[in-house]
C-alpha cells in the first residue's frame, strides 16, 4: 500500500490518518468547501477540494473522489463509517480502477446490506434471527409458534404499517380474540387480512460483536459491545465493552455464531455483527461491514488496533494475532460528544466552538476533529467528540469517564456532555445490563421530575 | 471563489487591503484567509501540499497584473471536478478577447473531458493553471473582465 | 480518608486531584497568587491562595498550607513530586497535627535524602552501589582494585573538587604514573594528597525500578523505566518502560536487588530506585521517596494507577495485587513538552498560550495543566504536558509518538515538541539502548550539522 | 488586591466601570476578574467554595456604601497568613476614625494570632469579612479612607 486516500471527514478521517502515518503510509485527504479549515485536512499529506459543503455534492461524490485518488496516485481508498463506507457499488469502482477499498467485498457489502438477504444468508448459517412464522393460516399453527417461541409474541400484517393490525399477545387465552382482530383490522385498512407472527421481544440489549477476518481463512471475534444506551432516534450514545452481566454460557454461544456468520458470509476485514439481546437469548439484526464509531472500546480492552489491522487486511496480510492471544483487560466506555441539546430532542446544533478544552490522564483516549476555534457545518452529523475511558473495572471506568466529562469544557454550541454526565451517575445505569428501553425511560422519568419541580 | 461582478477600484483596494493582508499571511501558517468587506471581497490561498501548487493564486498575481486603470467586473470560471486541467487548442493568451461559450480549456476526469466554457464575454485577464496541473472541486481556472 | 489537600501545582496537582475524585476523595487545592487561573485550582473542591508568585513563598509556606489543611478539614496531604514532597520535616509537621502524609515516613525521606545514608544503607542490603576503595595506601591496593572492579577507574582526590587530582584509568600499565601525578596534584592544588579509585562508568544508562510497598509488608517490583535521554543538565526528557535490550538476568536481578532495599529501608508507600545502569551490571545511585514525573509509562505497561495505590496505601490498605497479577503489556514512552528553547540550550519560556492543540487518538494519554489562553507563569518548572504513547511493541510506541508529537500545536512559547521530534526519529534513539550521553552527543552533532551548513 | 493610595472618583468609576463589569461578571463563570486603568484599579471576586463565601466582596459593596462624595485614597489590609478571621476588642465599626498601628482584628493560624493592624490612620470604610471567617493570603479584611 503505497498511498492511502480517506474518503470521509471528522473523527473518523483523523483516525484512519493516524492508523497510516504510524504505519508509515502516507495519505490523501478530501474535503468539502465547508471543511476547509478542517483538522482532516491539515493532517493529511495532501488534500482535495471534491465538492460544496452537502455531502451529496463532496463526500457523495464518487467521481471527484475516484478521480483524487487516480490524480494523487493513492491505491487504496478508506471509506470509514457513514457516507460510502456500505456502498457496494463504491466499493466495485475502486475495484474497476485498480484501487483497493480497505473493507469487505462489493459482494459482501451487498448482501448485508439488505435485510432480507441478510437473514436468509444467517439462517442458512444458523445464526439465531427473531423468530417468526410466514402467514398464518389457522388459530393452531399460531398457537403453535407461540408455544415454542414463547410470550409475548407480535402479530403483524403482511401489507402492514403505521401499527394497523399489530397486536402484541401476552398469554395464550388472547391469541384467538387478538389474531381475529389483527386480521380484521389489517383488512379494514389495507383490503389485505393477511398477518404472520414474530416473538415480541421486550427490552432487548444492543450487543454486537467485533469481527476481522483476513482473505486466509483467519478470524479474530473481539468480543462484544453493550450499545443499549441509545437515543430515542436509536442513535448510540454510550457503548461498553465487555457488556455487562452476561454469562459465559451467553458469551461463547455468541461468539461461535458470530464465527459461522463470517465463515458463511466469507467475510473479509473488519465488521459488526449486531444482535438483540434477552436473557441467555440473542437474535441476530443486521450486520455493519465497516468500522464502527464505537470500534475503540474493543480496542482498549483487547489492546489492538482495528484500524491498523483493516489496513493489514487489505494488503493481504494475515491478522497480526491468534484467537488465543486476545485477553480482555479490564473494562471499556465510550460516550459520543454531540453539539446538540438533549433538553430539546437532541436538536442539532451549528456554530463556533469558543472553548475546547478536553480531558486527559490516566485511562482516557480522546478522538476528536475539533479545536478551539473551529465551526461546526450545519451539514453533517453532530458528533463533536468520543471520550473512551478504561479502567481495571466497570466501576473504574465509570469513574474515570464522569471525572472525565467534568473536566471537558466545550462552549459555543450546547453539546452532550452534562446529559451523558447524568446518565453516567444515574443508579439504574451503574447497576448495568440496562436495555435499549432504558434512555427513552430515563428522558420520561427526567421530564416527570421536571414537571414536578415546576408544579 | 465564484465569479465577482461588482466594479472594484483595484488599485485602491490593493493599497488598502491586500498588501498588509499578503504581508500578514506570509507571516502566518495559514492556508486560507478571507476578507469580505462591503465592496471588496477577496480571499488568499497557500497551497502547501505537494500537487496543484499556485501560491496565492487567487489574490497575489491579479495584485501585480491587473491595471490599475481596470474597472471592470471579473468572471472567475472555476474547476467543477476533480482533474488534470488542459489547455484547449488554440491557445489562450491572457489580454486576449474571449468570447461566450469559447472552450478555454478542460479539466480531464475519469477519461472524461470536461470543458471550461467563457460565461459572459471580455478580456482574459488570469490564467491560473498550468498546463497538466492537477485541479480540485472550486479551483479558479480563469479570470474573465468582463465588457473590456 | 475524608478530604486530601494536594500541596502541589500543575499536571502532577491535576493528576493527584484526577485519583482522588475517581475515588470519590473532595480534594483542596493550594495555589500562588501566579497560579489563580490554573486548571488544578478550579478542578479542586475548595482552594486556597497561599502566597505570592515564587515558590519560596507559596508552594512551599508550610504553615499556609497546613493552615489551609486543618482549616478546610483536610485529613491527608498528597505532595506530588518537587517542592515538599521529599521534605522530611514537612511530613513530621503533617504527623504533628494529625494529617496524614501521602508518602513514606519522615524516617525514611530523611534516611534517603542523604546520600551518605543512602549509600551505607543499601551497601548493608547488598544493593551493589559504584565500587569505590577508601584511601589508597599502596599501589598494590589500587591495582587490586582496579583489577577486580575491571577498567576504566576515576582517581579523585579526597580533598577534590574541579577536576584537580582527578584521572581516568583506561588500562593496568597507566595506572602507577596516574596514582602518582593525581597524588602531586592534589597535594599542590589542595595541601592534601590523599586518593581513592572509583569504578568509571563511562556511558551507564540511568535505570530506576518503580516500587510499592503498604504497610502489611506487601511490595510490588513494577518493572524499570529507562529514563537515559536527559538533557546536559541531567533533567530526563523522554522516559520509556520496559528499558530496551535488557537480559532477563539483568532484570530478575535488578527486581530482587529493589525488593531488597525497600525492605532494609521498611518503606512504605510509592519509590523509585534509581541505578545506573552499564552491561549487565548496575549501581545504585539514589531512592527518591515520591512519586515521579515519569510514572505514567510504568502506569501504562502494568494496568495500574499509581497515584490511586499511594492513597490507599496510606490509608492502611493492603496493595490492591499481588506481584503474580502483574503483566507486562507492551511498550511506553513519555516524552516531556517543556516551554524551553533547545537551540538556546533548553532556556525556560514563560509567556501567554495563544494556541494548544493537544494530540489523541489510540495509544495517546495526555497530562497536561495547560489549556489555550493560560499563561506560564515564570516562577515555577517549564514543563507545560506530557504526552505518554502506548504500544504493543517498541516500534508501534514510537511511531504513536512522532504522530502524537506532529498533531501537537503549541503557540506562544518555544517548546521541546520539534526537537523531541529529531530525536524519535534518530537512528541512534531508535535503535534503543543508548545511555546518558546520548542526548549531549546528539546535539553535538547537531551543532556540527548547522556549523557545516552555515559554512 | 494591595493598598491602593491614588484619588479616585468613585461615583463616576462607579457608573463608568463597576456596574457593566459587575453584570458581566453575574454573567460569566469567572471567579476572579481584575481591571487595572490608569485611574482605578478593580478586583472582582466571586468565592464559588464553601467556605469563605463573601460573594464579589471587594467590589460590590464598596460600589453601594462608599458615598459619592468620598474623595480619599484607600487602603485595602489584606491577611497575610491563611487562617480563621477574629475581630479585636473594641470592636471596629464602619464609620469609625481608626488610628495608626490599632489592632482591628487578627488572623489564627496553627494557634498563632496574627494581628492585622491600621497602617495609615483615617476611616474605616470596609470590613470584608466576619467574625469567624477562613481567609486566604492576600484577602482583603479592611479597607480604610485614608486621611478621612
Amino acid at each position: 500500500m503505497k498511498k492511502v486516500l480517506i474518503a470521509n471527514r471528522g473523527e473518523i478521517a483523523l483516525r484512519v490518518n493516524r492508523a497510516c502515518h504510524e504505519l508509515g503510509i502516507p495519505t490523501v485527504a478530501v474535503f468539502s468547501e465547508a471543511d476547509r479549515e478542517s483538522l482532516h485536512v491539515k493532517r493529511a499529506d495532501e488534500a482535495f477540494c471534491v465538492g460544496p459543503g452537502p455531502s451529496a455534492r463532496s463526500y457523495l461524490n464518487i467521481p471527484n473522489i475516484i478521480s483524487a485518488a487516480l490524480i494523487s496516485g493513492a491505491d487504496a481508498i478508506h471509506p470509514g463509517y457513514g457516507f460510502l463506507a456500505e456502498n457496494a457499488r463504491f466499493a466495485e469502482i475502486c475495484r474497476d480502477h485498480g484501487i483497493t477499498f480497505i473493507g469487505p467485498s462489493p459482494e459482501a457489502i451487498r448482501a448485508m446490506g439488505d435485510k432480507a438477504t441478510a437473514k436468509r444468508v444467517m439462517v442458512d448459517a444458523h445464526v439465531p434471527v427473531t423468530p417468526g412464522t410466514g402467514i398464518v393460516e389457522s388459530i393452531e399453527e399460531a398457537r403453535a409458534f407461540a408455544q415454542s417461541a414463547g410470550y409475548p409474541v407480535l402479530i403483524k400484517a403482511t401489507a402492514g404499517g403505521g401499527g394497523k393490525g399489530m397486536r402484541a399477545v401476552h398469554a395464550p387465552e388472547e391469541l384467538e380474540q387478538s389474531l381475529n382482530s389483527a386480521s380484521s383490522e389489517a383488512q379494514a385498512a389495507f383490503g389485505d387480512g393477511r398477518v404472520y407472527l414474530e416473538k415480541l421481544i421486550l427490552n432487548p440489549r444492543h450487543i454486537e460483536v467485533q469481527v476481522l477476518a483476513d482473505a486466509h481463512g483467519g478470524i479474530l471475534i473481539l468480543g462484544e459491545r453493550d450499545c443499549s444506551v441509545q437515543k430515542p432516534s436509536h442513535q448510540k450514545l454510550i457503548e461498553e465493552a465487555p457488556g455487562p452481566h452476561l454469562s459465559s454460557a451467553f458469551r461463547s454461544s455468541l461468539y461461535e455464531v458470530a464465527r459461522q456468520a463470517v465463515k458463511a458470509v466469507r467475510y473479509v476485514n473488519a465488521g459488526t455483527l449486531e444482535f438483540l439481546g434477552e436473557g441467555e437469548h440473542f437474535y441476530f439484526m443486521e450486520m455493519n461491514t465497516r468500522i464502527q464509531v464505537e470500534h475503540p472500546v474493543t480496542e482498549e480492552i483487547f489492546d489492538v488496533d482495528l484500524v491498523k489491522e483493516q489496513l493489514r487486511i487489505a494488503c493481504g496480510e494475515p491478522l497480526s494475532r491468534g484467537q488465543q492471544d486476545l485477553r480482555v483487560r479490564g473494562h471499556a466506555i465510550e460516550v459520543r460528544i454531540n453539539a446538540e441539546d438533549p433538553a430539546n430532542n437532541f436538536a442539532p446544533a451549528a456554530g463556533t466552538l469558543t472553548t475546547v478544552q478536553l480531558p486527559g490522564g490516566p485511562g482516557i483516549r480522546v478522538d476528536t476533529h475539533v479545536y478551539q476555534g473551529a465551526a461546526v457545518p450545519p451539514y453533517y452529523d453532530s458528533m463533536l467528540a468520543k471520550i473512551i475511558a478504561h479502567g481495571a473495572d466497570r466501576e473504574e471506568a465509570i469513574a474515570r469517564m464522569v471525572r472525565a466529562l467534568r473536566e471537558t469544557t466545550i462552549e459555543g454550541v450546547k453539546t452532550t456532555v452534562p446529559f451523558c454526565i447524568e446518565i453516567l451517575t444515574d443508579p439504574e445505569f451503574i447497576a448495568g445490563g440496562a436495555g435499549i428501553g432504558y434512555l427513552p425511560r430515563f428522558l420520561a422519568r427526567e421530564a416527570r421530575v421536571e414537571a414536578a419541580a415546576a408544579r | 471563489m465564484q465569479s465577482e461582478d461588482r466594479e472594484i477600484d483595484v488599485h485602491g483596494e490593493i493599497e488598502r487591503l491586500v498588501r498588509p493582508l499578503l504581508q500578514a499571511f506570509d507571516d502566518s501558517d495559514l492556508t486560507r484567509l478571507s476578507v469580505d468587506e462591503e465592496e471588496f471581497g477577496l480571499e488568499i490561498v497557500r497551497r502547501s501540499r505537494p500537487i496543484g501548487a499556485v501560491e496565492r493564486a487567487v489574490a497575489a498575481e491579479p495584485a501585480q497584473q491587473i491595471p490599475a486603470a481596470a474597472r471592470h467586473p471579473m468572471d472567475v470560471l472555476a474547476a467543477d471536478v476533480v482533474g488534470i486541467f488542459h489547455g484547449s487548442r488554440p491557445e489562450a493568451v491572457v489580454g486576449q478577447t474571449v468570447t461566450e461559450s469559447r472552450e478555454l480549456g478542460y479539466v480531464e476526469a475519469l477519461g472524461i473531458r470536461n470543458p471550461v466554457r467563457v460565461g459572459r464575454g471580455g478580456r482574459l485577464a488570469e490564467i491560473f493553471v498550468s498546463e497538466g496541473e492537477p485541479v480540485d472541486y472550486g479551483q479558479p481556472l480563469f479570470g474573465i473582465e468582463v465588457g473590456a
